[in-house]
């Protein structure tokens, strides 16, 4: 089927093209600005949704040039791609009104749009890259979108943030670079196809697969925030509220984690990737960020940061899920992709509206807020809760697949490890709660801090909590993310 | 030892004195006097390049190279000349100052 | 002549306590107080064999003696007197009771040596008597509310005690026909006889339910007392069972029984009570008690099958010396620490108290380990239906004494016990001495009697895992404890804590490093750029350049590896000409080739 | 009408240019852009003839070699020329806005057009005597570029650029002289011909050694810095673009045409680069002022472009010289751009310190964005062309078992990721101001022309492979 094989291009190109006219759009040119980033950021839900129709009947788009010879810029529209797309383009359509709201009075506006507009692009183009070296190339255009977001602010602070951040992400590169490489000098080629393209070096040379799978997973690893490359993702937390959503939700650490399960999946192949014995070391690793991420998060005060050691534990179960090596959890994994994108994102601006409408940034403020702001602390509560894993809500289905998955693979441990994080969860999270509704914020009442948010700001959270409570409660019904999941797995485990 | 030979290693010689002399002063002028040096152990090179054993006429390609390398070498000069005074009045100037 | 060795040793201290109350001696008296056991000690060590000796001529006629168990007692008793007084003579240097105390505890001294010398009923009882009283005087020494009140409860046990064991023996006497204990205990004796013989010397052993007297006293006592009373004469109970009751001979299930039944629940009910007490002393009673428990198995399996007793026997005895010796040990050690005054001396005495409190938790490999081991062995021959939960009590008993240590250790630093001005390190030699002796028993005691050794020496080592989840459980308590007392929040500081200041310390060694390296990353480019600029390096290097190039291509053969690739080029003609270099290429490869392999051939 | 050869109009068209521009002081800068305009039109219409022909041979004078001139245009000569072009042309425009002092908008346009002249002689030239003519050309322009601003520093720093310049040339010629001494010939061919002798070798040393200390190849770089630092924002641009690139050209051919006869040399020039990327990284790391922090950072990116030709290994140069061409290139396009936006920051900010960029209260928020853009090139991030041309490096590297130049390559890129993150943090930061943020002052032509090159830097990587496959036309290296 070959129809408008550009699809996949306009959706790049809706987000790409948005950018320079937002930079070059003079300061004060606010309502302009808010009509172009909402109207892209429409249109490209829309075409998504058209995509992600065609793409559900069988067609995958394949559009591609040469860059160098032999080796294409190739952007290809598969269900796994799907999977991640429209997760950025409604949660980019969402985090568009939130920043509207969040940024009215900021400076820097266009940059700040421009940039981000820029980000939704870079992912996009990593969901539909259909090769390594097209999904190199945007992965570092991520990168770079994402550091001017990171130190939006300007200040000491944000910009040691930003370099402790392009440090880590640009080595990364630099190494997934090193990796591409070695796969196109291996492989003679990097594109993605369901099992995996090195069968053949695999027979050949042993050793040189597992090293490029060392190099590969561990530079992703790092946008993926696995430990020990985690440190720069709760340094990077000076970011604007809505940045922190995109980066924790959307961008950076499923960008990280996405890939893995592209080289995973489809460089490697999952049955090669464990005849190398490499699955059982990610799985490990996996495991150890989970718990690491979640004891780290225990003892922070800063609201933000203990959402970003969260975040940490929470993105390892994408990578763990795929190292587990069995088509049930990996199922819970990409599930998990969308769910936790979901969940953390709601918590993010609810945090942010906690900051901009009580001036409360820690955990110890926390008494009372409930009260104050029920709408933002509701749909915090909920994410919140669906983190922790409760059924009927997201975290559970995601965790539920997961336990099963471990237990197909032959690996019992992983249950305790569900059940010890999910523990851990409610560590962290239930004294939040508890503070919230049960605490009396008395001596808050009088701060200056205090102001009315905009709708504007306090719809986004509260849409994105339905979500949580839609893509768990209809986990099962068609076109949720796990129905999809499952037609994603059925192809990339060859069924 | 032909006369060729005697040409061409005091060419090389020249060009030798001339490097050292280039690298080695300290001096603005005297570091392009040694240049000028190099150049005429070059040129020295090329003529004996135009060198064929008596009976024959000598080659005239050469020639009109050396002629070329001296004309450059003498622009070169120029400008270096000119910089260097120009150098001169601005240090003076500052000195002034 | 023997007869008076005898009685020079049980005399003795007699004769310096009547000396102590003439005052000018005293000086002279307390500095000899360690050498008061010391006949008694000689005896038991010097005396070859089983002696009997008779005195017709002393009040009703006396017979005094020593066999082999008694031999053992005498000498572990002895050696506790020792500890304990030299200690005592520091303890009561400034005490203006100092000569009471002085009295009393040279008088229980006498009894506790004499009840063990003697082999007739009327000495054995005068003995007992005599420590028992005297031991009044050691408790109510301090006279405050507490020792009042253990006073009074202890006067009150001894006097009941002194009753039921008076009528016990005479009912022996009777039964026997002679006040020999000799004859006694291979009497077939009735069995309202033995139940007032094993009620009398029970209240000394402190078996449940007649313990209450024993953890007051012991705590009220000040620490030398304590330390005899509880090393040396609640065994005096003991050494009274082996002596007048007859096991070994007649079975008396029944009393069997309870007296298991007793010590069963006694082992684990004086974990209970113990942990709850709050200074150290009184947990170092319970555990006592506890102890007595295992030995009060040991003789209800005895009790219950005769045929079991040869083997039981000298397991008793040998854990009624471990005990002693390393519950003296402890009690002292408990003086020792409050005598210190620095921190570090408590750290240092709290660890070196960790070696008898592990002995007596039983750690393999040492006495109380094997003692258990042994006595485990030995029941194996007693009753079968009572075996497993025998067992399971002893292994089990382990886990209880290590909390109890552990309690008592925690008490020590969290209600410290108070100590009269002295030497620190006076005191601290006694408890070290008994600490050595009950660490070294499983050596000493083949030496001292090897027959009586043999079954521990034969015993199993001992496995760890009682004192390990004892030690766990206590930590976990102390931890938890610890936590409630300071809240969550600052425990949960406090755990991370040293966390915090590793990477804190890391941390600013790190930037120490850093900042050191960013000062020499600058420094040394700023040196090498003045480097390079006095020395004009780089005009150095462009004649260094040349030269090296000319260099290697001097040494390499004329030769160009790097064949020179076709390409298309302008002949001088003006025509092109295809230079066809790939054959040539081949061709030098073939010659390079040849060359090597030429070479090669030479 | 008689159509005039294009290949002798990209020559010439330049040269009469700086006459005329040198006569007509007034008009200097419109005649300047008109003979810059022109000589593009003639590359294009070389590129045309290449496309078509796949190289074009023009005799000068209709003289054939040896006596007389030969050109000759290739892919590769042929893209040189039009990035040469391209790139004049565009800093042309900048220069229009930006130079504002009449002394030196007199005397910018002929030296630039001088330069122009050298530079097309260069890469059309086939006769090493001719290239030493115009490498002579450049340096005298080059110089005079550097001088321009006329301030103390820049003249010094012209002054010793000359001593380097022209000892490198005169290197050369010596070079020359031995070369005509064996063989009698001075043409490429001639070159190609030629037996291995100790005179070659004696001439392949000097030459190489003078082309190195042009090219400003660590150790021999002592000179660059300050010259392209001190000299006036488009002046640098050039100087660094292009100047250098010449050199390296000619070191490129010659090096094809008289092979480095040992493995141990190419390795020593590979280490000398290797010298440049980390001696360079850490001295950019230090620079105090952006000019100079950009000089350092060509330097280094020399260095880069010898580490490519160094991994040529067993496969020879007719697989590695593509990657040294590809960063040459990149780097030409994106490091005038960069210059042009330092300078126009400079200018709007009125210093260049970089450690009070942030304490302005003005942000020249396009040229900053310029400079970002040309730096994503020069780090090499994909998909500008410096990432091509260094993905092209390593994938050589990687295939010929080269790990130490992969090493090289990466701790160059990390360490430029760090210099320049410097400048950004200078850029970006808010909290240090002096006052009020002013607004952005509006465009000017002078930041037109650095975006345009910054761009070009970055999507020229995305028509990578009709540069490479056009680069080939001709087989300048042979038909591999």
């Amino acid at each position: 089927m070959t129809e408008t094989p550009f699809l996949p291009l306009f959706i790049l190109l809706t987000s790409l093209l948005a950018s320079p006219v937002l930079f070059a759009l003079p300061e004060t040119a606010a309502r302009l600005r808010t009509g172009i980033n909402l109207g892209v950021a429409a249109v490209k839900v829309a075409l998504v949704a058209w995509l992600g129709w065609k793409v559900g009947q069988g067609v995958i788009y394949d559009v591609s040039f040469t860059m160098l010879p032999g080796l294409d810029f190739k952007l290809q529209a598969d269900p796994l791609a799907m999977l991640f797309i429209s997760l950025s383009a409604i949660l980019w359509l969402i985090t568009t009104v939130y920043s509207v709201g969040y940024l009215e009075r900021g400076p820097h506006r266009a940059r700040f749009f421009g940039f981000f507009s820029l980000c939704v692009a870079a992912t996009v183009g990593i969901a539909m890259a259909g090769n390594l070296f097209t999904f190199l190339i945007f992965y570092e255009l991520l990168t770079l979108a994402t550091y001017p977001l990171v130190i939006h602010r300007g200040s000491a602070e944000a910009l040691r943030a930003g370099r402790i951040y392009l440090i880590y992400t640009l080595a990364g590169g630099l190494v997934l670079l090193l990796g591409t490489l070695g796969l196109w000098v291996l492989a003679g080629t990097t594109d993605f196809a369901p099992g995996g393209i090195l069968d053949d070096v695999v027979a050949e040379n042993r050793l040189a697969a597992q090293m490029l799978f060392v190099v590969l997973v561990g530079a992703l690893g790092v946008k993926a925030a696995l430990v020990p490359f985690h440190a720069w993702l709760p340094i990077a937390m000076v970011a604007p509220a809505p940045v922190s959503a995109l980066l924790h939700a959307v961008a950076v650490v499923k960008a990280g984690a996405f890939g893995i399960m592209r080289v995973v999946y489809e460089v490697f192949g999952i049955e090669t990737a464990q005849a190398l014995g490499m699955t059982a070391p990610l799985a490990a690793m996996a495991a150890i960020t989970i718990l690491y991420g979640s004891l780290c998060a225990i003892t922070q005060d800063d609201i933000k940061k203990r959402l970003a050691y969260s975040t940490v534990s929470q993105v390892s179960y994408i990578t763990l899920g795929v190292a587990l090596a069995s088509p049930i959890a990996a199922v819970g994994a990409m599930a998990h992709l969308i769910h936790q994108g979901l969940m953390k994102i709601t918590m993010f601006m609810a945090a942010g509206n906690l900051a901009e409408g009580l001036g409360v940034k820690k955990v110890s403020q926390m008494d009372g807020v409930g009260r104050d702001m029920p709408g933002t602390m509701l749909a915090f509560s909920a994410a919140a809760l669906a983190m922790i894993g409760l059924p009927p809500l997201a975290g559970f289905v995601s965790k539920w697949y997961l336990a099963q998955g471990g237990l197909d693979a032959g690996y019992g441990w992983v249950i305790a490890l569900l059940l010890g994080s999910s523990l851990l969860n409610a560590i962290y999270f239930l004294p939040m709660l508890h503070r919230a509704w049960f605490r009396d914020g008395g001596a808050r009442d009088q701060t200056p801090a205090r102001r009315r948010i905009g709708w504007m700001l306090a719809a986004p959270p509260i849409a994105t909590a339905l979500m949580v409570l839609a893509v768990g409660g209809f986990a099962n019904a068609p076109f949720s993310p796990l129905e999809w999941t499952r037609f994603v797995v059925a192809i990339e485990y060859q069924e | 030892m032909t006369p060729d030979l005697i040409y061409g290693l005091t060419g090389i010689a020249v060009f030798a004195i001339g490097l050292v002399g280039a690298l080695c002063a300290q001096d603005r002028l005297r570091r392009v006097l040694a240049l000028k040096l190099c150049s005429v152990g070059a040129g020295f090179v090329l003529v004996v390049a135009a060198w064929r054993s008596p009976p024959a006429d000598p080659d005239p390609v050469p020639h009109a190279l050396v002629i070329t390398g001296i004309v450059v070498m003498v622009s070169a000069t120029a400008v270096a000349l000119a910089l260097i005074r120009r150098l001169q009045t601005l240090e003076a100037e500052d000195d002034d100052d | 002549m023997t007869l008076s060795v005898y009685l020079f040793a049980v005399g003795w201290p007699l004769a310096m306590a009547a000396a102590l109350l003439v005052a000018p001696a005293r000086p002279i008296l307390w500095r000899m107080m360690p050498l008061a056991a010391l006949p008694a000690l000689l005896l038991g060590l010097l005396v070859p064999g089983p002696q009997l000796v008779r005195g017709d001529w002393f009040v009703l006629g006396l017979t005094m003696g020593l066999d082999q168990t008694s031999r053992l007692f005498v000498i572990f008793t002895s050696v506790l007197w020792i500890a304990a007084s030299s200690a005592a003579r520091h303890w009561m240097r400034d005490d203006p009771r100092a000569t009471g105390f002085g009295v009393m505890f040279l008088m229980a001294m006498s009894g506790n040596l004499g009840l063990i010398l003697s082999k007739d009923a009327m000495a054995f009882y005068g003995a007992f008597a005599l420590m028992s009283f005297a031991s009044y005087g050691l408790v109510v020494h301090t006279r405050d509310a507490g020792a009042k009140a253990a006073a009074r409860l202890y006067i009150g046990f001894v006097v009941i005690g002194e009753l039921i064991l008076f009528s016990g023996l005479v009912l022996a006497a009777t039964q026997s026909g002679s006040i020999l204990l000799e004859d006694m205990r291979s009497t077939e004796l009735s069995g309202l006889a033995v139940a007032l013989l094993l009620v009398g010397f029970g209240i000394k052993l402190g078996v449940m339910p007649l313990h209450f007297w024993l953890p007051p006293a012991h705590g009220a006592a000040p620490v030398p007392a304590s330390a005899v009373l509880s090393g040396a004469m609640i065994k005096a109970g003991l050494f009274g069972i082996l002596s007048a009751v007859p096991l070994g001979v007649v079975s008396y299930s029944d009393h069997g029984t309870v007296v298991m039944a007793a010590g069963m629940i006694t082992i684990f009910a004086a974990l209970l009570l113990g942990v709850q007490q709050d200074s150290a002393k009184p947990v170092l009673g319970f555990s006592s008690v506890s102890q007595m428990g295992i030995i009060a198995l040991g003789l209800g399996a005895g009790l219950m099958t005769p045929a079991a007793w040869p083997a039981i026997a000298p397991v008793l005895v040998f854990l009624a010396a471990h005990h002693g010796l390393g519950k003296g040990a402890l009690f002292l050690g408990v003086g020792a620490w409050a005598a210190q005054a620095g921190r570090a001396g408590r750290v240092a005495v709290t660890l070196a108290m960790l070696a008898p409190a592990l002995v007596l938790a039983g750690l393999p490999f040492s006495s109380g380990a094997l003692g258990k081991e042994a006595l485990k062995d030995a029941l194996g021959s007693g009753s079968e239906v009572w075996l497993p939960w025998l067992i399971l009590a002893l292994t089990l008993s382990g886990v209880a004494t290590t909390l109890l240590m552990a309690r008592a250790l925690a008490a020590l630093w969290l209600h410290p016990p108070k100590a009269p001005p002295a030497r620190p390190e006076a005191l601290a030699l006694p408890f070290l001495g008994l600490a050595g002796g009950a660490v070294a028993l499983p050596v000493i005691w083949p030496l001292l009697d090897s027959g009586m050794a043999a079954p521990v020496l034969d015993a199993y080592s001992g496995a760890l895992w009682p004192v390990a989840l004892g030690t766990g459980i206590a930590l976990t308590t102390a931890i938890s404890a610890y936590a409630q007392h300071v809240g969550p929040a600052a425990f949960v500081a406090l755990l991370l804590s040293p966390g915090r200041a590793v990477t804190g310390r890391m941390e600013s060694w790190w930037s120490a490093k850093r900042r050191a390296a960013r000062r020499v990353g600058r420094a040394v480019p700023r040196r090498l750029e003045g480097v390079g600029q006095r020395w004009r390096l780089g005009q150095a290097a462009i004649a260094g350049l040349i030269v090296a190039v000319l260099l290697v291509e001097a040494t390499s053969p004329l030769r160009p590896t790097q064949t020179k690739t076709p390409a298309v080029l302008l002949d001088p003609t003006g025509q092109e000409t295809e230079l066809d270099l790939p054959d040539l290429e081949t061709d030098t490869e073939i010659e390079e080739t040849e060359a090597l392999e030429d070479d090669l051939a030479d | 009408m008689m159509m005039i050869d294009p290949v002798i109009l990209t020559l010439f068209l330049p040269l009469f240019g700086a006459i005329a521009a040198f006569v007509l002081p007034r008009a200097a800068a419109w005649v300047g852009l008109l003979a810059v305009l022109a000589t593009g039109g003639a590359v294009a219409a070389l590129v045309r003839d290449v496309l078509a022909a796949g190289e074009v041979v023009t005799q000068l004078g209709g003289w054939a070699p040896p006596l007389g001139i030969a050109l000759r245009a290739d892919g590769l000569s042929v893209a040189m020329l039009a990035m040469t072009a391209g790139v004049g042309l565009l800093v042309s425009i900048g220069a229009l806005d930006s130079l504002r002092d009449l002394r030196e908008r007199q005397y910018f346009w002929p030296l630039w057009l001088l330069l122009l002249t050298g530079m097309n002689g260069v890469y059309l030239g086939t006769d090493i005597f001719n290239l030493y003519v115009m490498i002579e050309v450049i340096a005298l322009a080059a110089v005079g570029l550097t001088v321009l601003s006329g301030t103390k520093q820049a003249v010094r720093a012209g002054l010793e650029y000359m001593y380097a310049s022209i000892l490198g040339a005169l290197l050369f010629l010596m070079g020359v002289g031995f070369v005509y001494l064996q063989t009698g010939r001075l043409d490429f061919a001639g070159l190609i011909a030629a037996e291995p002798s100790g005179a070659m070798s004696a001439a392949l040393a000097l030459m190489v050694v003078g082309l190195l200390l042009k090219t400003a190849l660590f150790p021999l770089h002592f000179w660059l810095p300050a010259a392209h630092a001190n000299a006036t924002a488009p002046a640098s641009a050039l100087l660094s673009g292009l100047v250098v690139k010449a050199a390296l050209y000619i070191f490129l051919r010659l090096t094809t045409y008289m092979p480095l006869p040992d493995e141990i040399l190419v390795t020593l020039i590979g280490m000398l680069g290797a010298g440049a990327v980390l001696w360079g990284g850490v001295q950019a790391l230090r620079a105090e002022r952006l000019k100079l922090l950009v000089a350092w950072s060509t330097v280094v990116q020399i260095g880069l472009i010898f580490i490519a030709f160094a991994r040529a290994g067993q496969v020879g140069l007719s697989e590695s010289w593509k990657a040294a061409a590809l960063l040459i290139l990149a780097h030409g396009v994106a490091k005038s751009a960069m210059f042009l936006a330092a300078g126009r920051i400079k200018d709007e900010i009125g210093h260049d310190r970089i450690a009070d960029l942030d304490k302005s209260d003005i942000r020249p928020t396009l040229a900053q964005f310029t400079f970002a853009l040309a730096a994503i090139s020069i780090i090499g991030l994909p998909p500008s062309l410096g990432f091509i041309g260094k993905w092209t490096l390593m994938e050589g590297a990687m295939a010929a078992g080269y790990w130490h130049w992969v090493a090289v390559t990466m701790i160059g890129t990390l360490m430029s990721v760090a210099y320049f993150s410097r400048v950004f943090a200078g850029f970006l930061r808010f909290d240090r101001m002096r006052g009020e943020l002013a607004e952005h002052k509006g465009w000017a032509l002078a930041d037109a022309a650095p975006l345009t090159l910054a761009i070009a830097a970055i999507s020229l990587g995305l028509m990578a492979a009709p540069i490479l496959s056009f680069i080939e036309l001709g087989y300048p290296f042979g038909a591999q």
